[in-house]
């Protein structure tokens, strides 16, 4: 697919284009998902949009409706009679413009609704695949869009003054830790979240500072710094992989053996789950993320931690890592190692509520009221464990806590897991 | 063996209500709201037993529930008929045998008395005619006779 | 046989057979037990029939086996004798008739001119049409050209036996005479069916004890059965129904449940579906019915009984049976069949739409290389 | 031939016929669809995700403790009146028999009467959950022309089948010809609407749940 092929989402929705995405990605799981479905509208409260607002055009499943109807008309066993009998009409553009709202607005792809579904379907991935037709049809949210746009061709979701490698640079020097940059080999190629980059500096330094003291040879790579990609977000599947690519590319020429994910939940997905199967193949490395790397080198005896400051701490788990990614039991062991009493919320670990920023909604401006609204529905969760000190381990997650502080003039702030670590560093082999 | 009585059949009853069949409290409290209507001059009542899906142990237990009274009628007309007070006054329990002396009908009669029992006015007045008949015809052998003692 | 008194009502009939008022109270009165009417209507019709006319009956016998007439003699209350004898005059059935040929044949010319439009036709087995009618005839005239003729001339025909009822065996698959119902030839005449094979005896003297003392056609059922005693289903009326609600049925005919005297459904039982008065007259003077004597019901009175699958099937089961095929067998051609032509439908549905795709994903190929 | 002759005769087979026929079209239209190969590293083996597939199966019957809250009402109503139907169905003595007649073994029933009072509750049931359809807003927006006519034949086999038994609203035997006969036309329905869960739901389950595991998701 060339950039040329894809309509701007200025030039009004391509129904054809939405219909030949969404026929291109189903295959027998999705249609048996979507075979499944019995209108139970269970789904609905597992959804922290339909919790906060009561409003059934939020129940996950019905996110989905256009292209199930696309599915039964055209796909599916009975498609030659529901066309024959018009049992199912044909999707239509102002349908599918309606649609963006409830695909992008008002869904983060947490995945809580492929959790309760009692026929089994993973909604989520519905709803992805969904994106990617929205994506075909020239309805990709503009800010995500255009994001993903500039990322695929410069590597970048949005120019900044100074390139990237620079700000890198510079914030070793403000923290004083050496940044590995550009090295030929390296055990472990590391990459950064842009939020780091420019909201969260202290962030990046910490990663520094914990991949020095465990002594591990490593190296960023000035032409695949980030972590995030907005082809994930935007449905854009294959910018997706070009944006994949970068990484995957530099991994390859630094023979990495490992890429290591820094605190970022979506690049974990698109990294750790969804890049070899856009890549065609299985990746020459492994892929982990900076939380589950910490955990194991833990258990290996490399990591020593110090006891913490903070008495009592209650944990966000962010969905990509935690409920889809399986990243559950490692935060939770740092915690632990570094005596860190943590306080959880009612639904934690793989039933955590998503803090509304995910898929991509914390950068749609229109998306903001209805974001709020499902935040004090997370707010009260955490207000409700008296903890305070609120961490998490995704740099997308802090910057929608951090948004929320100020909407709301909120008493916590998030805090980084990572910088918790490595604010409590003990000396290789000195131990606690 | 010719009768049903002679083959043996282990019958189990059906669902005992309080001692009772379910078919026998029925009769049973059919019986008293007829018996304080026709205290009352109301209109008698006939129950048809045959038309009561009852098993023999069911009859047997109506039949002793209802015990036997003063009354026992038995009427010889096409057959033997048997008409039996029962221990409730007022209720029958009446059998009419055909020739062959098998049961052909089974009622529960509420009344004062069974009217087959009763004589009907237009045979009396026919016996009467006969009677009247026999008379005049032993009257005048009578008269003959005493004529021919006389003469 | 005579007319010996056909200006005499009932009543003088009965006096000069000996017969008194009260045995004749009593006689009605059993019938009315019989007949399942309201224990006060036995004394009413006693009341009535006192001083009516005998009227005319003509029996006639087509493609039967002599069943029904053989149960027709057999009813206890009212018995056929007292019927013959008191209530009726039998003009012609040449079953029980001493005269033969040529007389016969006129006693029935005469009875039909003599009573016209006033007779009671009764007839019993089904009227073969095949052959021109040339599979039962009489005196050289066919049973269906007879029935018309008599029909005539009828007030009403009772049909005896499921025979004449609904066709019976003669109208079982392959049908070889063409047999068919009288209702099926007669459409004017008020008809009554007393099916049953045979049926109960005292039905068929009760209903035409009834006709003949109302002079109205009984209330009937949409088969033309009289409700009197066609109203409910034998298992309604079954002394074995306490056990089907419980659950509690009979496996085989030596079984324990057998000799408990649990239901018979299992066993293929027709009672739930079929309507008759065994369960509550009886047979043989009330003495048992077939369910009493541990056999279930055949369903002989219903049409088409023959044919509906094996007497010993479960009602709820299918009847897919012709000798030698078993249903199991059956739904596993028909499964294997659909499942075949569901594959095939399948395969093209999916093949279709893997060839969206690849069109989709090779825009320019004109002809997909693999699949 | 009478109607109670052509349900269970010619009607029974069609109705056989056209449900193994859509049931299959069904299925293999979708499932020879093409299925991706994942190349992303599992975290868990094989034995080990497939495994939890299969416990998916189990464990989704009721929700997770998170969600009891708000679902835990809502899934039991569905949960029982399904209960209801498997007891009617398969445990009254004469559908035994039924089933017997069609595939050649059989097993012990319930007294009908406990029966018919189940199938009452089940009735009740049944009601309650369209009640629920037509009030929640979120079923409401959902449902389609599937979802009532799927209740529908469903209530209308479970109101003939009652009617038979009780002998109420006509003879026993028509009463059971339209019991059968419902019971064809949801055969016939079944491949070709919701109904159709009853073979997706085990491995619908069973594969999500699999494929979550293998990424040591929660499932």
């Amino acid at each position: 697919m060339s950039d040329v092929a894809v309509k701007s989402p200025a030039t009004g929705p391509n129904v054809a284009g939405a219909m030949k995405g969404f026929a291109q990605e189903i295959g027998a799981l999705s249609a048996f998902r979507l075979e499944s479905c019995i209108h139970c509208g269970i789904c609905a409260d597992a959804c922290h949009y339909y919790i906060a607002t009561e409003d059934p055009q939020y129940t996950p499943i019905w996110k989905v409706e256009p292209f199930k109807q696309a599915y039964k008309r055209e796909t599916s066993a009975l498609a030659p009679l529901y066309r024959l009998f018009g049992f199912k009409r044909e999707v239509t553009a102002d349908q599918l413009a309606q649609w963006q709202h409830l695909l992008f607005d008002s869904c983060n792809m947490c995945g809580r609704c492929s959790l309760i579904c009692p026929m089994g379907i993973d909604v989520a991935a519905l709803i992805e695949q969904s994106r990617h037709a929205m994506f075909e049809a020239g309805l990709a949210p503009e800010e995500l869009y255009e994001k993903a746009a500039h990322q695929k061709l410069t590597g970048q979701p949005e120019s900044s003054l100074e390139p990237y490698r620079d700000q890198l640079l510079a914030i070793g020097a403000r923290f004083g830790v050496e940044i590995p940059l550009d090295k030929s080999q390296a055990e472990v190629m590391l990459c950064v979240p842009r939020t780091d980059i420019e909201q969260y500096p202290s962030a990046v330094a910490a990663l520094a500072r914990v991949m020095s003291n465990l002594g591990i040879s490593c190296t960023f790579r000035s032409d695949g710094l980030v972590a995030e990609n907005y082809g994930y977000f935007a449905g854009a599947k294959e910018w997706q992989r070009d944006i994949s690519l970068r990484l995957i590319d530099q991994a390859i020429a630094c023979s990495a053996k490992t890429l290591l994910l820094p605190e970022c939940g979506h690049a974990y997905t698109a990294l750790r789950w969804e890049a070899a199967d856009l890549y065609g193949k299985a990746l020459p490395f492994r892929v982990l993320s900076v939380t589950e790397f910490l955990a194991d080198e833990l258990k290996a005896g490399r990591l020593n931690l110090a006891k913490a400051v903070q008495s009592k701490v209650t944990f966000h788990d962010p969905c990509q890592l935690v409920r889809k990614g399986g990243v559950n039991d490692a935060p939770r062991e740092l915690l632990k190692a570094m005596s860190v009493e943590l306080e959880e919320m009612e639904n934690h670990g793989g039933f955590s509520f998503c803090c509304g920023g995910g898929g991509g909604v914390i950068d749609i401006k229109q998306a903001a009221p209805l974001r709020y609204r499902t935040m004090e529905v997370k707010m009260r969760e955490i207000d409700d464990t008296g903890a305070p000190t609120l961490l998490t381990s995704c740099s997308d997650c802090r910057r929608t806590f951090d948004d929320a502080q100020v909407h709301f003039n909120w008493d916590k702030k998030p805090n980084s897991l990572l910088e918790l670590v490595a604010s409590n560093l003990l000396e290789a082999g000195t131990g606690p | 063996m010719s009768r049903l009585s002679d083959i043996a059949v282990r019958i189990e009853g059906p669902v005992r209500l309080g001692g009772l069949g379910r078919g026998v409290a029925a009769v049973l409290s059919e019986l008293v709201g007829i018996l304080e209507r026709v205290a009352l001059g109301g209109e008698t009542a006939t129950i048809d037993l045959r038309s009561l899906p009852m098993s023999p142990d069911d009859r047997i237990e109506l039949q002793s529930t209802l015990g036997k009274g003063e009354v026992h009628a038995t009427l010889h007309a096409d057959g033997v008929s048997t008409l039996q007070e029962t221990g409730v006054s007022g209720v029958w329990w009446v059998e009419h045998r055909d020739r062959h002396g098998d049961l052909v009908a089974e009622l529960i009669e509420v009344t004062v008395i069974p009217k087959i029992l009763e004589a009907s006015t237009e045979d009396m007045a026919m016996s009467a005619c006969e009677l009247r008949t026999r008379l005049a015809t032993t009257h005048k052998a009578q008269a003959g006779m005493d004529h021919a003692t006389l003469s | 046989m005579q007319r010996s008194a056909e200006d005499l009502v009932v009543g003088e009939m009965l006096r000069r057979h000996g017969i008194s008022r009260r045995g004749f109270i009593k006689f009605c009165t059993a019938a009315a037990s019989a007949m399942a009417l309201p224990p006060w209507m036995g004394p009413a019709m006693a009341q009535q029939l006192q001083n009516a006319q005998r009227p005319s009956v003509i029996y006639l016998s087509f493609q039967e086996c002599t069943g029904c007439f053989e149960s027709f003699t057999r009813s206890f209350a009212p018995t056929m004798e007292s019927l013959i004898f008191n209530v009726i005059s039998l003009d012609y059935d040449d079953t029980l008739m001493a005269a033969a040929g040529d007389a016969a044949e006129s006693a029935l010319a005469k009875a039909m001119r003599d009573s016209f439009g006033k007779y009671v036709l009764i007839i019993d087995g089904s009227v073969p049409t095949g052959a021109g009618g040339g599979y039962c005839t009489a005196g050289g005239k066919s049973a269906v050209d007879t029935l018309r003729e008599a029909a005539k001339g009828a007030a009403a025909i009772i049909c005896v036996g499921t025979c004449s009822s609904f066709g019976g065996i003669p109208f079982a698959d392959p049908n070889p005479t063409d047999a068919w119902p009288v209702s099926s030839i007669v459409s004017d005449k008020p008809i009554i069916n007393v099916s049953g094979c045979p049926p109960i005896p005292e039905v068929i003297t009760g209903t035409l004890l009834q006709y003949v003392t109302t002079g109205k056609v009984p209330d009937l059922d949409e088969h033309l059965r009289p409700k009197a005693f066609f109203g409910t289903t034998i298992h309604d009326r079954c002394y074995r129904r306490p056990f089907y609600d419980q659950g509690k049925f009979a496996k085989t005919f030596d079984d324990e449940g057998a000799r408990n005297g649990w239901c018979l459904y299992e066993l293929g039982c027709k009672g739930p579906t079929t309507y008759n008065a065994c369960a509550t007259t009886k047979w043989n003077g009330g003495t048992s019915f077939p369910i009493e004597s541990g056999h279930g019901c055949i369903g002989c009175s219903e049409p088409g009984f023959w044919d509906k699958g094996s007497l010993y099937s479960p009602l709820s089961a299918t009847d897919w049976g012709k000798a030698g095929e078993s249903s199991p067998r059956q739904v596993l051609e028909l499964a294997a069949g659909g499942i075949l032509a569901g594959g095939v439908l399948g395969v093209a549905s999916a093949g279709s739409g893997r060839l969206r795709q690849y069109r989709s994903e090779h825009p320019l190929d004109p002809e997909p290389k693999d699949s | 031939m009478d109607l109670l002759h052509f349900a269970r005769g010619p009607g029974l087979k069609i109705a056989i016929a056209v449900f193994c026929l859509g049931v299959t079209w069904r299925i293999v239209s979708f499932a020879l669809l093409r299925i991706r190969r994942e190349y992303s590293r599992p975290r868990e083996s094989m034995f080990r995700y497939l495994l939890s597939g299969m416990i998916t199966v189990g464990s989704r019957s009721w929700p997770h403790r998170e969600f009891i809250g708000r679902t835990g009402a809502g899934e039991a109503l569905g949960y029982s009146y399904h209960l209801g139907l498997f007891a009617v169905v398969l445990l009254f003595t004469p559908h035994i028999l039924f089933l017997e007649s069609l595939f050649g073994f059989s097993w012990p029933g319930l007294p009908s009467s406990l029966i018919t009072i189940i199938s009452v509750l089940t009735l009740t049931l049944f009601l309650a959950v369209l009640f629920r359809r037509v009030t929640n807003r979120v079923m409401r927006l959902l449902s389609n022309f599937d979802d009532y006519f799927s209740w529908f034949i469903t209530m209308l086999v479970m109101v003939t089948g009652l009617a038979a038994t009780a002998h109420v609203g006509g003879p026993y035997e028509r009463l059971l010809a339209l019991h059968i006969l419902s019971v064809d036309v949801l055969l016939m329905w079944f491949p070709f609407g919701k109904l159709m869960h009853a073979f997706y739901i085990f491995p619908s389950r069973a594969i999500n749940g699999a494929l979550l595991a293998r990424k040591g998701a929660t499932s």
